[in-house]
């Protein structure tokens, strides 16, 4: 999509057009409504949106990992590698899985399983993906020192840790085969703040020696800031503005773009109020016609209550889903 | 949502198949009872129904009594269990067949039901039956070698007499040893049967073995028996195992005791139908005194044979005798009862027709029963004369309580008596209770109007001492009347020389004017073997008459 | 005046989320057809035994000593039993004793389960400890046993039967009971009503009993099934009801010797125990889907 | 751990002691006269009342219970049976293994029945396997066991003749007369196990560590039974400590119809005919077993659950925190 750059080599992501929904009592939830993304190896993608986006789905959809239950693929590809990930054998998608794709998740205190020991999370991931003669419980040890946790702790269990150092096991765990491209599910959310730059600065140390792409979904445009290359915001299971890090920075130009940047506390300017996002996000039982934004966008006209928007090019080339572009960005200038 | 109900559906029918299937191929092995007699060895269903006299005991008498001793092993089922196998015990579950097997007594009683000496060579009284000389064998000697004196007999009368387990010994006055093979017994009372009880209650057991035993003989027995217990499972079986080293010669033993099978296994299974499995899925070869509704199901079928002789006990209903009960001082009302109940009815009811009625409060199988008395008519059915002296009777429309056990033949009689009160319009609640409760309350005759009981004593003088001796219990006898007319005509029977056909009349007579207590039906006891254990001689004897495995011929 | 205001206004709060919560679980069972099928047999079960003097041609203890063993036909459907009375009409019948017996006895469990559990649960402590131990000591005791015992003591006849039965399943009550009320305990909702002055026995009944109720209605419902067949258990030892009276278990129990020639006569009350004890069951298990939104996906 | 299971050991004491107490009391509301249970029906007013005293029925209440608790707690002395003098220690040795074996051997088969049908339950959860596998279990537990058995009886004794209907047999082959009264009383156990697993891997199933397995790459197969299983261990664990509990003293009717001499048909037998030393005596040799099995159950957690186990070790330090709050 992002056309503006001249790519050198294909995509080792590439998502394309990607519907997923639920089932639940008889209603389906439009988790995910066509989105389209792609990332290169040892680039960084952001995923920024709000609790309930569709983030998590995304990166779930590309490890084929949602619950069997209700969940459904509509339509859409992933290809990873120029293989496509939703046709693949289940059998071929496993070697896929924590090897050439692994994920970090949101919540390190539920993450992990609470009656294994730590060390032996860790090595089933190297067992499942090497071959026989590798020592897992040395590779193991290994992981668990470059995440900076003694190996003498091998045999302790998930309960004996703390927030920040589970997330540093699941962290081992994950990069623990030297994946290709690493899902990072806000993976600082659930931390303390102290402890929050300690486990990012693991994460980009390690995705840059390993050469790892990461996908990085996060609602912290701060992490974006000093993190990604690329940002993607999504609002409602779509993707509303795609760009590189500077052009969405620089000139932000979707209505909830603004609203995201606005609702960021800032230290130089003095500000007595923040400006929230009026309104809730919309039911994804029962999303509006037309743009998903626009019950709480002050710019929203008819025209955006009609169908489906398409993607627009603003000024500087990156992509935006609005089809009041021109107006807003008089307004704000 | 659909699939969920079919999943239901499917389940269910199922179950229902397995249900039905069992059901269905149960139903080939029980036919129906009165159908053609196959051979001469079953008896028919529908002749029990009638009231006739002679029981259905097969005719196997003409087979001489063995004495050739067969390696033959059988395994018998029988449905009363036993805990432990020590010498000293109560009444419960005495009348077991294994413990003909397991001890030797003085006298054991015959097929005939006469007693005949086994350890005990000879006895005589020598004052009208209070004092007795015993004389016991001098070969005698247990299965671990002892020899047994007269002293050994004595210990045995004293120390039950000490320990109060069985009634009987308490009417032992003394026991004094003469000799070293005799005995002088004195009693308190000179009453008919009381010496044949105590004959047939003293074990004979070594003093010395018996205080060498761990757990005074409860899980291993020396006797002098000649059968060894080889196994016991408390609760769960017996084996026996004939003794090489017997101390008596087969031929002068009562038929009934003779060893000649080698090894005899009992399983002690309490549940009915279980005994009719065994049956036939061969675990067991015999099962001895099996209940109607099972034993029923072996009527007609070929590869079995159904021994059917009357009953032992038969079933009673007794009216209270306590002031605050209706029936207690109403002749007519209790002899409007009487006649109300069809026996007949209770025989297709109670037993689907294995059983016969009765002509007494005690049953024809009790010592001193005047086979005349089945030619009088005893309260035949007849609901007009029973509602005409029900009108006549001082009953008020109160409601009678009918008292049982909690067994199944209790309460189903129960039931029935109630129906058929209901019938000639008296309100009637059945009240059906656990043993316990019931051998509490059923001398207290304030807490009902009539009880169900089955009594069985060894003689008439014995049924009657413990259910119409007004001095017997602390409410006056066993229903807490007083009825010293009654108590009168009892205690002439009470000695020998009174045990006499004229004074049990008179008792017979009284108690069936008087009504104040009424024998209902006799259920037939079943005995089932099958053929392919090839029995030719099924041979009866001791307490209750219950056919002796040990002694049984076999082709 | 204010507190009644403050009062009254939680009082209507509450009862109208208490509505909306029951109009959700309705909702939600009237979704799961397996659960309404076990109500459905329910209904029709309690209607039939509640007419059974007009749907039966027969008296529950009416015998026709002719027609004993009848096998089933136009006369009698479910044929008649040893001593000739209609297993159809007893069957019938039964369904009154068999289903008041369950549903008595588990009333009574609650209901003194509730008073234990919710003292304890609430109050925790040493009044929790005391009855803690008499718990542990009471379920110590095999249940079968402690049931067998008390009707001992009690003799038998419906109440006592009840009581027996509802007496050992108590402890069970009131140990879930007490769990859940530990767990409330705490929550805010309660500090909210500590601080404006709720009476302890309003806090302990109006706030947190609703809201620990939902396991109780679970496993009450199990409870009647449970209670039946252990009906079934003391009729098979010989206590239980009085007869005639045709409580179901009371009638497989004493047809148990005929399952060989007369399959019937166990058959039928056996059914009618199994459907009973599956209709609850499939209701329970649908309640409890229904009360736990966490189960549904 | 050593320590927790001392105190654990140590406050069966209290709980034993009130088991006696509590059945004791109860046995003197007995309806029924153990003289003339044991006298039986020709017993006079004399013998009844001699009997009484030998049994110290004369007693005052608290004389008779305190004589109790001393030959039970100080001498290990539960008494003889006044029905047939049999030493009453020395019965349960014989009787309470079988009565263990059969619940061992019940469980065995509840819960290896039981789990899979949970399990497919869980992981089909809503569709025709769930529906097929709960209605399969909860026919189980709706049929009254009495019923059950006399109908497993004749399926596989009479009709197959593939097992023994009745008695006990030594050794490893007596595992076989086992078998059918266990089937015939498992049927709730099953029931139970099969709903419990089911709403416990529901439960986990959901958890995130799931999908980190997946995430990981390990089969679905694995991912139920190493992952998730072993995590929905716990509130299964729970109920095969009810189950067992239930089945000491509860299978006294399944005791009764196999002729299988266990705990249950014993002391049932003991209230029938009002022998208290008995139903005292087993009573409290069944309480100590449940506490046992409870213990075990406890354990057992520990073993599954190093946070439980963690919690055991210093369950010292616990104390002391819920002392402070």
């Amino acid at each position: 999509m992002s056309e503006n750059e001249v790519r050198k080599n294909v995509p080792f992501l590439s998502v394309k057009d990607l519907v997923v929904e639920y089932k639940s009592d008889g209603q389906i939830v439009h988790a995910v409504n066509g989105v389209s993304l792609s990332l290169e190896k040892g680039k960084t993608l952001g995923l920024v949106g709000e609790t309930g986006a569709g983030k998590t789905t995304i990166a779930k959809s590309i490890l084929r990992i949602l619950p069997d239950v209700g969940a459904k693929i509509a339509k859409g590809s992933i290809s990873l590698d120029g293989k496509d990930v939703l046709n693949l054998p289940e059998n071929e998608m496993r070697k896929i899985r924590g090897n050439v794709v692994s994920m970090i998740f949101q919540d390190p205190m539920t993450a992990l399983n609470p009656v294994q020991k730590i060390g032996d999370q860790i090595a089933e991931v190297i067992r499942l993906h090497s071959d026989e003669y590798t020592d897992f419980e040395k590779r193991a040890k290994e992981m668990l020192e470059i995440v900076g946790i003694p190996a003498e702790r091998y045999s302790e269990y998930p309960h004996q840790f703390s927030g920040g150092m589970k997330q540093r096991v699941i962290i081992a765990i994950a990069l623990a085969c030297n994946p290709t491209l690493l899902l990072a599910d806000e993976p600082t959310t659930a931390l303390d703040v102290t402890i929050q730059a300690q486990v990012m600065d693991l994460i980009v140390d390690l995705q840059k020696k390993y050469e790892t792409a990461l996908l990085l979904i996060t609602h912290d445009m701060g992490v974006v800031a000093t993190v990604c290359d690329d940002v993607a915001v999504i609002y409602a299971g779509n993707i509303v503005e795609y760009g590189t890090k500077e052009q969405i920075f620089d000139h932000p130009t979707h209505p909830y773009t603004i609203g995201l940047f606005g609702a960021i506390p800032d230290m130089n300017e003095d500000e007595i109020w923040l400006h929230p996002i009026e309104g809730l996000p919309p039911d994804p039982t029962n999303l509006p016609q037309g743009c998903a934004f626009s019950p709480r966008c002050k710019y929203a006209a008819d025209e955006c209550r009609k169908e489906p928007i398409s993607v627009y090019k603003t000024p500087d080339g990156h992509d935006c889903r609005c089809c009041r572009i021109n107006e807003i960005s008089t307004q704000e200038d | 949502m659909r699939k969920k109900v079919l999943a239901l559906l499917l389940c269910a029918a199922m179950t229902a198949s397995v249900l039905t299937g069992c059901g269905g191929k149960a139903d080939n092995a029980g036919s129906t009872a009165g159908g053609e007699s196959g051979t001469t060895q079953e008896a028919s269903g529908t002749e029990q129904a009638e009231p006739a006299g002679e029981s259905a005991v097969q005719e196997t008498a003409q087979v001489e009594p063995s004495t050739t001793l067969s390696d033959k092993e059988v395994n018998i089922g029988y449905g009363t269990v036993i805990d432990s196998l020590t010498p000293f015990r109560a009444n419960v579950a005495n009348d077991s067949p294994y413990f003909v097997q397991l001890y030797e007594t003085l006298g054991v009683l015959d097929g005939n039901r006469e007693m005949q000496p086994y350890a005990a060579k000879s006895w005589e009284t020598s004052d009208d039956g209070f004092t007795y000389t015993i004389e016991i064998w001098d070969t005698i000697s247990d299965s671990a070698g002892n020899k047994i004196t007269a002293a050994d007999i004595v210990w045995f009368i004293e120390e039950s007499k000490a320990r109060a387990l069985k009634p009987i010994f308490a009417k032992v006055d003394s026991v004094t040893q003469t000799g070293d093979y005799t005995l002088e017994l004195k009693l308190t009372d000179n009453k008919f049967g009381t010496i044949d009880t105590i004959l047939m209650d003293v074990f004979v057991v070594s003093k010395a073995a018996f205080e060498a035993s761990s757990d005074e003989f409860g899980s291993s027995v020396v006797s002098t028996s000649p059968y060894v217990c080889t196994e016991f499972t408390a609760s769960a079986s017996i084996s026996f195992e004939r003794r090489d080293d017997y101390w008596q010669d087969i031929e002068n033993l009562p038929e009934c005791v003779r060893p000649l099978q080698k090894k005899v296994n009992y399983k002690l299974i309490t549940e009915a139908s279980q005994l009719g499995i065994a049956l036939e899925t061969g675990e067991i070869d015999m099962a001895i005194n099996i209940a109607t509704e099972t034993g029923s199901q072996f009527v007609d079928n070929d590869n079995f044979v159904v021994d059917l002789s009357d009953g032992r006990s038969g079933w009673q209903v007794f009216f209270s005798g306590a002031d605050t009960s209706p029936a207690a001082n109403d002749v007519k009302l209790r002899q409007a009862i009487c006649y109300g109940i069809d026996a007949q009815g209770l025989i297709a009811g109670l037993c689907s027709g294995y059983a016969t009625q009765m002509w007494d409060v005690c049953s024809p199988f009790t010592v001193g029963f005047n086979e005349n008395w089945k030619n009088e008519s005893y309260y035949d059915y007849d609901l007009e004369k029973a509602k005409a002296l029900l009108a006549e009777s001082d009953y008020n429309g109160e409601t009678l309580t009918i008292l049982s056990s909690s067994s199944a033949t209790a309460s189903r009689l129960a039931q029935l008596l109630q129906n058929y009160l209901v019938a000639m319009d008296i309100k009637c609640e059945v009240n059906s209770v656990d043993m316990a409760l019931y051998t509490s309350i059923r001398l207290d005759g304030t807490q009902y109007d009539m009880v169900i009981n089955t009594v069985g004593e060894y003689s008439l003088a014995d049924n009657w001492s413990i259910r119409f001796d007004p001095a017997a219990y602390a409410t006056g006898d066993a229903t807490s009347r007083h009825d010293y007319d009654l108590a009168e005509l009892i205690y002439k029977t009470w000695t020998l020389d009174g045990f006499t056909e004229e004074n049990i009349n008179e008792v017979h007579e009284y108690l069936k004017e008087s009504a104040i207590a009424y024998g209902l039906v006799n259920p037939q006891l079943f005995t089932v073997w099958s053929k392919a254990s090839g029995l030719s001689k099924a041979v009866t004897g001791a307490r209750r008459n219950y056919i002796v495995p040990s002694a049984c011929q076999f082709e | 005046m204010r507190n009644t205001m403050i009062n009254n206004l939680t009082k209507s709060n509450k009862k109208h989320k208490k509505q909306s919560e029951l109009q959700r679980v309705i909702k939600q069972l009237k979704k799961n057809k397996i659960a309404m099928l076990g109500l459905y047999i329910l209904i029709v079960e309690i209607i039939l035994a509640a007419l059974a003097p007009y749907i039966s041609r027969y008296g529950y203890a009416e015998m026709d000593l002719t027609a004993c063993f009848a096998t089933p036909s136009f006369k009698h459907f479910f044929g008649c039993d040893d001593m000739g009375r209609d297993i159809f009409s007893r069957v019938l019948y039964g369904g009154r004793y068999s289903i008041s017996i369950g549903i008595i006895a588990v009333l009574i469990a609650v209901v003194v389960g509730i008073c234990i559990g919710a003292v304890a649960g609430y109050f925790g402590g040493q009044v929790d400890n005391i009855f803690m131990r008499i718990l542990d000591v009471v379920q110590a005791i095999p249940g079968m046993l402690l049931m067998i015992v008390i009707s001992a003591v009690l003799g038998p006849g419906f109440m006592n039967t009840i009581i027996a039965l509802s007496v050992s399943t108590i402890p069970g009550m009131a140990r879930m009971l007490r769990a859940q009320m530990m767990k409330e305990r705490d929550s805010e909702y309660i500090e909210a009503a500590k601080s404006i002055n709720c009476s302890q026995f309003s806090i302990i009944f109006q706030h947190l009993l609703p809201n620990c109720i939902s396991p109780l209605i679970v496993q009450a419902t199990m409870g009647v099934a449970q209670t039946i067949t252990l009906a079934a258990g003391l009729s098979f030892i010989g206590l239980g009801v009085q007869p005639p009276l045709p409580e179901w278990g009371a009638m497989l129990s004493a047809a148990r010797s005929y399952i060989r020639q007369s399959p019937h006569l166990v058959i039928f009350p056996g059914l009618a125990i199994a459907v009973t004890v599956l209709a609850l069951n499939l209701l329970g298990d649908g309640l409890r889907d229904a009360l736990d939104p966490k189960l549904k996906n | 751990m050593l320590r927790y299971i001392v105190k654990r050991l140590l406050w069966m004491i209290p709980i034993i002691l009130g088991v006696t107490i509590l059945v004791f009391t109860m046995m003197i509301f007995c309806p029924g006269d153990p003289a003339e249970i044991i006298l039986g029906s020709t017993a006079m007013e004399a013998d009844l009342a001699a009997k009484r005293v030998e049994l110290g029925l004369d007693k005052p209440y608290l004389i008779r219970l305190a004589t109790y608790i001393s030959d039970v707690f100080f001498h290990f002395d539960l008494g003889v049976s006044w029905i047939t003098n049999v030493d009453i220690m020395s019965t349960i040795a014989d009787r309470m293994p079988r009565t263990l074996i059969l619940a061992v051997v019940t469980l065995v088969i509840a819960f290896g029945l039981g789990i899979p049908l949970g399990i497919t339950a869980a992981t089909h959860q809503n569709k025709w396997q769930d529906h097929v596998s709960m209605v399969l279990a909860l026919i189980g537990v709706a049929i009254p066991n009495f019923w059950l058995a006399l109908l497993l009886i004749i399926l596989f004794s009479v009709k197959l003749g593939w097992l023994p209907a009745m008695g006990v047999g030594t050794g490893l082959a007596g595992i076989q007369y086992y078998i059918l009264p266990a089937l015939a009383n498992c049927a709730g156990a099953l029931a139970n196990s099969a709903r419990q697993t089911r709403s416990a891997m529901l439960d986990v199933i959901r958890a995130d560590y799931i999908t980190t397995a997946r995430s990981k790459g390990v089969a679905e197969r694995q991912v139920i039974i190493k992952h998730a299983l072993k995590n929905a261990l716990l509130p299964i664990i729970t109920t095969m400590g009810i189950s067992f509990g239930r089945m000491l003293g509860g299978a006294m009717i399944i005791e009764t119809i196999f002729s299988l001499p266990g705990m249950g048909s014993y002391i049932i037998g003991a209230v029938n005919n009002r022998d208290y030393p008995i139903v005292q005596g087993g009573s409290i040799m069944l309480a100590i077993a449940f506490s046992i099995a409870m213990l075990l159950i406890d354990l057992l957690y520990a073993a599954v659950d190093p946070r439980i186990k963690a919690q055991y070790a210093s369950s010292k330090k616990r104390k002391k925190v819920k002392a402070v709050a």
